[in-house]
Protein backbone atom coordinates (compact mmCIF):
# COMPACT_ATOMS: atom_id res chain seq x y z
CA UNK A 1 0.00 0.00 0.00
CA UNK A 2 0.91 3.63 -0.68
CA UNK A 3 1.72 6.22 2.33
CA UNK A 4 2.46 9.50 1.41
CA UNK A 5 5.07 11.63 3.43
CA UNK A 6 5.72 15.23 3.96
CA UNK A 7 8.76 16.70 5.28
CA UNK A 8 9.27 19.99 6.21
CA UNK A 9 12.31 22.46 6.96
CA UNK A 10 15.51 20.97 7.29
CA UNK A 11 14.15 17.38 6.88
CA UNK A 12 12.25 18.36 3.27
CA UNK A 13 15.41 19.45 2.08
CA UNK A 14 17.06 16.07 3.20
CA UNK A 15 13.84 13.85 2.31
CA UNK A 16 12.20 15.83 -0.47
CA UNK A 17 8.50 17.16 -0.36
CA UNK A 18 5.22 15.16 -0.95
CA UNK A 19 7.11 11.94 -1.28
CA UNK A 20 5.06 8.47 -1.11
CA UNK A 21 6.21 5.10 0.29
CA UNK A 22 5.42 1.48 -0.30
CA UNK A 23 4.87 -0.58 2.58
CA UNK A 24 3.35 -4.04 2.83
CA UNK A 25 -0.67 -3.94 4.07
CA UNK A 26 -0.98 -4.02 7.60
CA UNK A 27 2.58 -2.24 8.06
CA UNK A 28 3.07 0.29 11.15
CA UNK A 29 4.76 3.38 11.47
CA UNK A 30 8.20 1.71 11.90
CA UNK A 31 7.86 0.39 7.91
CA UNK A 32 8.05 3.98 6.73
CA UNK A 33 10.27 5.53 8.94
CA UNK A 34 12.96 2.72 7.83
CA UNK A 35 11.65 3.56 4.61
CA UNK A 36 12.62 7.10 4.99
CA UNK A 37 15.95 6.50 6.94
CA UNK A 38 17.26 4.88 3.91
CA UNK A 39 15.72 7.37 1.41
CA UNK A 40 17.86 9.95 3.59
CA UNK A 41 21.36 7.77 3.05
CA UNK A 42 24.56 10.12 4.54
CA UNK A 43 21.84 12.60 6.18
CA UNK A 44 20.10 10.44 7.84
CA UNK A 45 22.15 11.77 10.99
CA UNK A 46 19.61 15.01 11.04
CA UNK A 47 16.76 12.69 11.43
CA UNK A 48 17.95 9.53 13.09
CA UNK A 49 20.28 8.74 15.60
CA UNK A 50 23.06 5.99 15.36
CA UNK A 51 20.94 3.25 15.96
CA UNK A 52 18.42 4.17 13.80
CA UNK A 53 16.02 5.48 15.92
CA UNK A 54 13.88 9.09 15.31
CA UNK A 55 16.06 11.55 16.92
CA UNK A 56 13.45 12.91 20.37
CA UNK A 57 13.21 16.33 18.80
CA UNK A 58 11.57 15.20 15.82
CA UNK A 59 7.67 15.41 15.66
CA UNK A 60 5.60 12.95 13.80
CA UNK A 61 1.72 13.07 12.51
CA UNK A 62 -0.30 10.64 11.07
CA UNK A 63 -3.21 12.15 9.06
CA UNK A 64 -2.59 15.28 10.81
CA UNK A 65 -2.63 14.05 14.28
CA UNK A 66 0.72 13.45 16.80
CA UNK A 67 1.75 9.82 17.08
CA UNK A 68 4.68 8.07 18.98
CA UNK A 69 7.54 6.63 17.20
CA UNK A 70 6.83 3.82 18.49
CA UNK A 71 2.89 3.41 17.43
CA UNK A 72 2.14 0.13 16.60
CA UNK A 73 -1.29 0.78 15.05
CA UNK A 74 -1.10 -0.97 11.12
CA UNK A 75 -1.19 2.34 8.61
CA UNK A 76 -4.20 2.34 6.14
CA UNK A 77 -3.50 2.69 2.19
CA UNK A 78 -3.32 6.69 1.51
CA UNK A 79 -2.42 7.91 5.24
CA UNK A 80 -0.37 10.91 5.57
CA UNK A 81 2.47 10.62 7.86
CA UNK A 82 4.07 13.71 8.22
CA UNK A 83 7.86 14.54 9.75
CA UNK A 84 9.31 17.97 10.94
CA UNK A 85 11.59 19.82 13.45
CA UNK A 86 10.43 21.89 16.53
CA UNK A 87 7.81 24.70 15.01
CA UNK A 88 9.44 27.92 14.85
CA UNK A 89 6.31 30.31 13.41
CA UNK A 90 5.52 33.70 14.89
CA UNK B 1 3.78 42.03 -6.25
CA UNK B 2 2.26 40.84 -3.67
CA UNK B 3 -1.19 42.23 -3.17
CA UNK B 4 -2.32 43.08 0.54
CA UNK B 5 -4.30 41.16 2.62
CA UNK B 6 -6.92 42.51 5.14
CA UNK B 7 -10.00 41.77 5.96
CA UNK B 8 -12.65 43.38 3.58
CA UNK B 9 -11.15 41.52 0.65
CA UNK B 10 -9.02 38.62 2.02
CA UNK B 11 -7.23 36.83 -0.82
CA UNK B 12 -6.52 34.09 2.16
CA UNK B 13 -7.94 30.62 0.51
CA UNK B 14 -8.22 29.95 4.18
CA UNK B 15 -10.06 33.02 5.51
CA UNK B 16 -12.94 31.63 7.61
CA UNK B 17 -16.44 33.24 8.98
CA UNK B 18 -17.59 31.50 12.37
CA UNK B 19 -19.64 31.83 14.86
CA UNK B 20 -21.78 34.40 13.36
CA UNK B 21 -18.50 36.96 14.17
CA UNK B 22 -16.01 37.62 10.82
CA UNK B 23 -13.24 36.40 12.75
CA UNK B 24 -9.88 35.87 10.38
CA UNK B 25 -7.95 32.60 10.87
CA UNK B 26 -5.23 32.64 7.92
CA UNK B 27 -2.19 31.36 6.34
CA UNK B 28 -1.14 33.82 3.42
CA UNK B 29 1.77 34.68 0.59
CA UNK B 30 0.14 38.08 0.36
CA UNK B 31 1.59 41.32 2.95
CA UNK B 32 -0.37 41.68 5.72
CA UNK B 33 -2.51 44.96 6.14
CA UNK B 34 -2.36 45.51 9.69
CA UNK B 35 -4.53 48.73 9.38
CA UNK B 36 -7.44 46.94 7.78
CA UNK B 37 -6.81 44.04 9.99
CA UNK B 38 -7.58 46.01 13.03
CA UNK B 39 -10.25 48.07 11.36
CA UNK B 40 -12.31 45.02 10.36
CA UNK B 41 -12.13 43.63 13.76
CA UNK B 42 -13.66 46.45 15.77
CA UNK B 43 -17.18 45.71 17.47
CA UNK B 44 -19.84 48.16 19.08
CA UNK B 45 -18.74 46.57 22.87
CA UNK B 46 -14.97 46.69 22.32
CA UNK B 47 -13.09 49.56 24.29
CA UNK B 48 -9.56 47.84 23.36
CA UNK B 49 -7.35 46.10 20.81
CA UNK B 50 -4.18 45.22 21.51
CA UNK B 51 -1.86 44.15 18.07
CA UNK B 52 0.69 41.99 18.09
CA UNK B 53 2.91 42.14 14.56
CA UNK B 54 6.46 40.24 14.06
CA UNK B 55 8.68 41.20 12.22
CA UNK B 56 11.63 40.42 9.78
CA UNK B 57 14.86 41.38 12.37
CA UNK B 58 17.65 42.51 10.93
CA UNK B 59 19.47 40.06 13.13
CA UNK B 60 23.19 39.65 12.66
CA UNK B 61 22.76 40.22 8.88
CA UNK B 62 19.63 38.63 7.44
CA UNK B 63 18.79 39.43 4.26
CA UNK B 64 15.56 37.40 3.84
CA UNK B 65 13.80 34.86 5.07
CA UNK B 66 11.86 32.06 3.55
CA UNK B 67 9.18 30.61 5.82
CA UNK B 68 7.24 27.31 5.21
CA UNK B 69 4.13 25.77 6.38
CA UNK B 70 2.41 22.61 7.12
CA UNK B 71 -0.99 24.21 5.90
CA UNK B 72 -3.30 22.22 7.20
CA UNK B 73 -2.72 21.26 10.25
CA UNK B 74 -1.57 25.44 10.89
CA UNK B 75 -4.68 26.67 10.07
CA UNK B 76 -6.11 23.74 12.35
CA UNK B 77 -3.74 24.81 15.27
CA UNK B 78 -4.44 28.82 15.05
CA UNK B 79 -8.46 28.10 15.18
CA UNK B 80 -7.50 25.75 18.21
CA UNK B 81 -5.29 28.27 20.10
CA UNK B 82 -8.41 31.22 18.99
CA UNK B 83 -10.97 28.87 20.46
CA UNK B 84 -8.47 27.69 23.69
CA UNK B 85 -8.08 31.94 24.48
CA UNK B 86 -11.95 33.23 23.66
CA UNK B 87 -13.00 30.58 26.14
CA UNK B 88 -9.97 31.85 28.75
CA UNK B 89 -10.51 35.06 28.35
CA UNK B 90 -13.08 37.57 28.77
CA UNK B 91 -12.66 38.71 25.21
CA UNK B 92 -14.65 39.58 21.83
CA UNK B 93 -12.49 38.93 19.05
CA UNK B 94 -9.15 36.98 17.93
CA UNK B 95 -7.91 37.40 14.34
CA UNK B 96 -4.65 35.58 13.49
CA UNK B 97 -2.68 35.48 9.68
CA UNK B 98 0.66 34.34 9.46
CA UNK B 99 2.38 34.67 5.91
CA UNK B 100 4.50 32.37 4.36
CA UNK B 101 6.79 32.43 1.42
CA UNK B 102 9.67 34.64 1.12
CA UNK B 103 10.06 37.60 3.32
CA UNK B 104 12.68 40.77 3.90
CA UNK B 105 13.68 42.60 6.73
CA UNK B 106 10.81 44.52 7.68
CA UNK B 107 8.26 42.46 6.55
CA UNK B 108 5.37 41.12 8.54
CA UNK B 109 5.71 37.75 9.69
CA UNK B 110 2.13 37.11 11.22
CA UNK B 111 -0.57 39.76 12.84
CA UNK B 112 -2.53 39.47 15.84
CA UNK B 113 -5.09 41.23 16.87
CA UNK B 114 -7.50 40.69 19.78
CA UNK B 115 -10.43 42.76 21.04
CA UNK B 116 -11.80 42.85 24.36
CA UNK B 117 -14.03 45.41 26.34
CA UNK B 118 -11.11 46.17 28.28
CA UNK B 119 -7.46 46.40 28.18
CA UNK B 120 -5.71 44.23 30.61
CA UNK B 121 -7.74 41.26 28.81
CA UNK B 122 -6.67 41.70 25.28
CA UNK B 123 -3.24 42.42 26.59
CA UNK B 124 -3.41 38.99 28.06
CA UNK B 125 -5.15 37.25 25.59
CA UNK B 126 -2.92 38.80 22.90
CA UNK B 127 0.40 37.85 24.39
CA UNK B 128 -0.95 33.85 25.23
CA UNK B 129 -2.00 33.32 21.97
CA UNK B 130 1.48 34.07 20.40
CA UNK B 131 3.28 32.07 23.00
CA UNK B 132 1.15 29.29 22.03
CA UNK B 133 1.46 30.11 18.61
CA UNK B 134 5.03 29.38 18.62
CA UNK B 135 4.69 26.11 20.50
CA UNK B 136 2.50 24.51 18.09
CA UNK B 137 1.61 25.93 14.48
CA UNK B 138 3.97 23.98 12.00
CA UNK B 139 5.39 26.79 10.31
CA UNK B 140 9.35 26.68 9.69
CA UNK B 141 11.53 30.03 9.27
CA UNK B 142 14.95 29.68 6.63
CA UNK B 143 17.59 33.15 7.17
CA UNK B 144 19.49 34.10 4.09
CA UNK B 145 22.54 35.54 4.60
CA UNK B 146 24.59 36.96 2.41
CA UNK B 147 27.19 34.08 2.97
CA UNK B 148 25.06 31.52 4.31
CA UNK B 149 21.43 30.29 5.73
CA UNK B 150 20.46 28.40 8.83
CA UNK B 151 16.85 27.32 9.88
CA UNK B 152 15.49 29.20 12.79
CA UNK B 153 15.56 26.64 16.05
CA UNK B 154 12.61 26.15 17.28
CA UNK B 155 11.63 27.77 20.46
CA UNK B 156 10.31 24.51 22.27
CA UNK B 157 11.47 20.77 21.83
CA UNK B 158 7.64 20.59 22.74
CA UNK C 1 -14.49 65.34 6.80
CA UNK C 2 -11.22 64.83 8.95
CA UNK C 3 -7.88 63.63 7.17
CA UNK C 4 -6.25 60.59 8.11
CA UNK C 5 -2.80 60.80 10.35
CA UNK C 6 -0.42 58.50 9.90
CA UNK C 7 3.80 59.23 10.04
CA UNK C 8 4.30 59.40 6.75
CA UNK C 9 2.41 62.93 6.74
CA UNK C 10 1.85 64.18 9.81
CA UNK C 11 -0.94 66.28 10.25
CA UNK C 12 -0.15 66.95 14.20
CA UNK C 13 1.18 70.12 14.93
CA UNK C 14 2.62 68.70 17.84
CA UNK C 15 5.05 65.80 15.92
CA UNK C 16 8.15 65.55 17.22
CA UNK C 17 11.12 64.16 15.67
CA UNK C 18 13.35 62.96 18.92
CA UNK C 19 16.95 61.78 19.44
CA UNK C 20 17.73 60.79 15.40
CA UNK C 21 14.45 58.19 15.90
CA UNK C 22 11.28 59.06 13.81
CA UNK C 23 9.39 59.02 17.13
CA UNK C 24 5.93 60.40 17.12
CA UNK C 25 3.97 61.89 20.29
CA UNK C 26 1.31 63.75 19.36
CA UNK C 27 -2.39 64.83 19.69
CA UNK C 28 -4.09 64.98 16.68
CA UNK C 29 -8.25 65.78 15.87
CA UNK C 30 -7.93 63.70 12.80
CA UNK C 31 -8.29 59.93 12.19
CA UNK C 32 -5.60 57.94 13.55
CA UNK C 33 -4.26 55.51 10.79
CA UNK C 34 -2.94 52.35 12.95
CA UNK C 35 -1.40 50.61 9.28
CA UNK C 36 0.34 53.56 8.43
CA UNK C 37 1.93 54.46 12.12
CA UNK C 38 2.91 50.40 12.39
CA UNK C 39 4.90 50.51 9.15
CA UNK C 40 6.23 53.73 10.07
CA UNK C 41 7.56 52.40 13.08
CA UNK C 42 9.32 49.47 11.89
CA UNK C 43 13.14 49.49 12.62
CA UNK C 44 16.08 46.41 10.77
CA UNK C 45 16.29 45.55 14.44
CA UNK C 46 12.63 44.87 15.69
CA UNK C 47 10.95 41.72 15.61
CA UNK C 48 8.05 42.39 17.53
CA UNK C 49 5.48 45.30 17.52
CA UNK C 50 2.93 45.09 19.87
CA UNK C 51 0.63 48.23 19.41
CA UNK C 52 -2.57 49.22 21.63
CA UNK C 53 -5.88 51.11 20.09
CA UNK C 54 -8.39 52.51 22.55
CA UNK C 55 -11.58 52.86 20.87
CA UNK C 56 -15.05 54.29 21.14
CA UNK C 57 -17.04 51.54 22.97
CA UNK C 58 -20.69 51.61 22.58
CA UNK C 59 -21.52 51.51 26.61
CA UNK C 60 -24.75 51.12 27.39
CA UNK C 61 -26.06 53.21 24.51
CA UNK C 62 -23.22 56.15 23.95
CA UNK C 63 -23.66 57.37 20.62
CA UNK C 64 -20.16 59.83 20.46
CA UNK C 65 -17.68 61.19 22.74
CA UNK C 66 -16.02 64.63 22.75
CA UNK C 67 -12.91 64.44 24.39
CA UNK C 68 -10.73 67.20 25.62
CA UNK C 69 -7.28 68.20 26.41
CA UNK C 70 -4.58 70.31 27.97
CA UNK C 71 -2.62 70.08 25.54
CA UNK C 72 1.07 71.63 26.58
CA UNK C 73 0.83 69.60 29.53
CA UNK C 74 -0.74 66.63 27.79
CA UNK C 75 2.14 66.62 25.51
CA UNK C 76 4.64 66.70 28.03
CA UNK C 77 3.15 63.92 30.01
CA UNK C 78 3.53 61.66 26.82
CA UNK C 79 7.09 62.76 26.23
CA UNK C 80 7.54 61.61 30.10
CA UNK C 81 6.04 58.51 29.64
CA UNK C 82 7.52 57.63 26.66
CA UNK C 83 11.08 58.34 27.98
CA UNK C 84 10.19 56.14 30.82
CA UNK C 85 9.14 53.43 29.27
CA UNK C 86 12.28 53.68 26.70
CA UNK C 87 14.29 53.41 30.39
CA UNK C 88 12.36 50.97 31.66
CA UNK C 89 11.94 48.14 29.12
CA UNK C 90 14.81 47.28 26.19
CA UNK C 91 11.86 48.49 23.48
CA UNK C 92 13.26 50.46 20.49
CA UNK C 93 11.03 52.99 19.56
CA UNK C 94 7.45 54.42 21.18
CA UNK C 95 4.78 56.29 19.14
CA UNK C 96 1.73 57.90 20.94
CA UNK C 97 -1.01 59.65 18.89
CA UNK C 98 -4.16 60.75 21.11
CA UNK C 99 -7.27 61.99 19.62
CA UNK C 100 -9.50 65.03 20.61
CA UNK C 101 -12.52 66.59 19.61
CA UNK C 102 -15.88 64.28 18.63
CA UNK C 103 -15.38 61.07 17.69
CA UNK C 104 -18.61 58.11 17.38
CA UNK C 105 -18.48 54.55 18.53
CA UNK C 106 -15.68 52.46 16.80
CA UNK C 107 -13.62 55.44 16.28
CA UNK C 108 -9.94 55.37 17.39
CA UNK C 109 -9.51 57.35 20.65
CA UNK C 110 -5.25 56.17 20.81
CA UNK C 111 -2.96 54.42 19.56
CA UNK C 112 0.68 53.03 21.28
CA UNK C 113 3.01 51.45 19.12
CA UNK C 114 5.70 49.82 20.54
CA UNK C 115 8.85 48.28 18.44
CA UNK C 116 11.52 45.74 20.23
CA UNK C 117 13.99 43.55 19.58
CA UNK C 118 11.87 40.64 21.30
CA UNK C 119 7.97 40.57 21.95
CA UNK C 120 8.09 40.22 26.05
CA UNK C 121 9.14 43.41 26.07
CA UNK C 122 7.17 45.02 23.77
CA UNK C 123 3.94 43.36 25.47
CA UNK C 124 4.99 44.83 28.77
CA UNK C 125 6.28 48.68 27.80
CA UNK C 126 3.11 49.18 25.69
CA UNK C 127 0.90 47.83 28.86
CA UNK C 128 2.91 50.44 31.20
CA UNK C 129 2.50 53.03 28.91
CA UNK C 130 -1.41 52.83 28.38
CA UNK C 131 -1.50 52.37 32.32
CA UNK C 132 0.32 55.56 32.71
CA UNK C 133 -1.49 57.64 30.35
CA UNK C 134 -4.79 56.81 31.98
CA UNK C 135 -3.35 58.52 35.20
CA UNK C 136 -1.34 61.39 34.45
CA UNK C 137 -2.16 63.24 30.96
CA UNK C 138 -4.99 65.83 31.03
CA UNK C 139 -7.37 64.44 28.39
CA UNK C 140 -11.25 64.36 29.77
CA UNK C 141 -14.14 62.05 28.03
CA UNK C 142 -17.72 63.22 27.71
CA UNK C 143 -20.06 60.66 26.58
CA UNK C 144 -23.24 61.47 24.82
CA UNK C 145 -26.41 59.76 25.22
CA UNK C 146 -29.87 59.79 23.30
CA UNK C 147 -30.95 61.33 26.39
CA UNK C 148 -28.23 62.65 28.06
CA UNK C 149 -24.48 63.16 28.59
CA UNK C 150 -21.85 62.34 31.12
CA UNK C 151 -18.08 63.00 31.67
CA UNK C 152 -16.18 59.86 32.35
CA UNK C 153 -14.99 59.33 35.62
CA UNK C 154 -11.23 59.55 35.73
CA UNK C 155 -9.50 55.81 37.20
CA UNK C 156 -7.03 57.79 39.75
CA UNK C 157 -8.01 60.21 41.97
CA UNK C 158 -3.72 60.83 41.92
CA UNK D 1 -2.20 91.56 38.11
CA UNK D 2 -3.93 89.35 36.00
CA UNK D 3 -4.10 85.54 36.43
CA UNK D 4 -5.25 83.59 33.37
CA UNK D 5 -7.02 80.43 34.19
CA UNK D 6 -7.81 77.36 32.39
CA UNK D 7 -10.37 74.95 33.81
CA UNK D 8 -11.41 71.54 31.96
CA UNK D 9 -13.98 69.27 31.40
CA UNK D 10 -17.12 70.02 34.25
CA UNK D 11 -14.94 72.62 35.92
CA UNK D 12 -15.09 74.15 32.02
CA UNK D 13 -18.58 74.02 31.82
CA UNK D 14 -18.66 76.05 34.98
CA UNK D 15 -16.06 78.44 34.87
CA UNK D 16 -15.79 78.86 30.91
CA UNK D 17 -12.46 78.24 29.22
CA UNK D 18 -9.29 80.45 28.66
CA UNK D 19 -10.79 83.19 31.63
CA UNK D 20 -8.65 85.27 33.26
CA UNK D 21 -8.80 86.87 37.01
CA UNK D 22 -7.62 90.00 38.49
CA UNK D 23 -5.46 89.65 41.84
CA UNK D 24 -3.34 92.03 43.69
CA UNK D 25 0.34 92.33 43.56
CA UNK D 26 1.95 89.53 45.57
CA UNK D 27 -1.40 87.57 45.92
CA UNK D 28 -1.51 83.99 46.58
CA UNK D 29 -3.03 81.06 44.78
CA UNK D 30 -5.59 81.38 47.93
CA UNK D 31 -7.36 84.51 46.14
CA UNK D 32 -7.49 83.13 42.58
CA UNK D 33 -9.34 80.17 44.27
CA UNK D 34 -11.65 82.48 46.20
CA UNK D 35 -12.07 84.28 42.91
CA UNK D 36 -12.97 81.24 41.30
CA UNK D 37 -15.44 80.54 44.13
CA UNK D 38 -17.26 83.29 43.35
CA UNK D 39 -17.63 83.11 39.71
CA UNK D 40 -18.80 79.63 40.13
CA UNK D 41 -21.57 80.56 42.07
CA UNK D 42 -24.61 78.06 42.71
CA UNK D 43 -22.31 75.45 40.79
CA UNK D 44 -19.03 75.86 42.89
CA UNK D 45 -20.09 72.82 44.83
CA UNK D 46 -18.40 70.61 42.27
CA UNK D 47 -15.29 72.31 42.82
CA UNK D 48 -15.11 73.43 46.48
CA UNK D 49 -16.31 72.02 49.46
CA UNK D 50 -18.87 73.68 51.92
CA UNK D 51 -15.93 75.48 53.65
CA UNK D 52 -14.84 76.82 50.23
CA UNK D 53 -11.42 74.30 49.99
CA UNK D 54 -11.20 73.10 46.93
CA UNK D 55 -12.17 69.71 46.64
CA UNK D 56 -9.63 66.68 47.41
CA UNK D 57 -9.96 65.42 44.00
CA UNK D 58 -9.43 68.84 41.96
CA UNK D 59 -5.92 69.19 40.73
CA UNK D 60 -3.97 72.50 40.55
CA UNK D 61 -1.54 73.40 38.43
CA UNK D 62 0.72 77.14 37.83
CA UNK D 63 2.09 77.37 34.75
CA UNK D 64 1.82 73.48 33.36
CA UNK D 65 3.09 72.04 37.15
CA UNK D 66 1.16 70.42 39.44
CA UNK D 67 1.14 72.46 43.05
CA UNK D 68 -0.79 72.62 46.25
CA UNK D 69 -4.26 74.19 46.62
CA UNK D 70 -2.48 75.80 49.97
CA UNK D 71 0.74 76.63 48.21
CA UNK D 72 1.77 80.21 49.71
CA UNK D 73 4.50 80.96 46.94
CA UNK D 74 2.98 84.46 45.06
CA UNK D 75 1.72 84.67 41.77
CA UNK D 76 3.33 86.42 39.34
CA UNK D 77 1.81 88.90 36.55
CA UNK D 78 1.10 86.54 33.74
CA UNK D 79 0.58 83.12 35.61
CA UNK D 80 -1.32 80.53 34.10
CA UNK D 81 -3.61 78.39 36.57
CA UNK D 82 -5.18 75.47 35.42
CA UNK D 83 -7.79 73.32 37.27
CA UNK D 84 -9.58 70.21 36.05
CA UNK D 85 -11.13 66.59 37.57
CA UNK D 86 -9.04 63.48 37.40
CA UNK D 87 -8.03 62.93 33.66
CA UNK D 88 -9.59 60.21 32.01
CA UNK D 89 -7.55 59.84 28.63
CA UNK D 90 -6.78 56.86 26.59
Amino acid sequence: MKIRVKAFARFREILGSDLAVEVPDGATMAAVLAALRDRAGDESGAIFDEAGALRTHVILMRNGKRVKRDDSDALADGDEVALFPPVAGG
Amino acid sequence: MPSRTGMRSPSSRRSRVDEGVKAMIGITRDVIDAGAMIEAAKRPGMGALVTFCGVVRDDGGVERMELEVYEEVAIRELEAIRDEAMREYPIESVDIVHRVGTLSVGETILLIVVGAGHRKEAFAACEYIIDRLKQTVPIWKKEFYRDGERWVPGEYAD
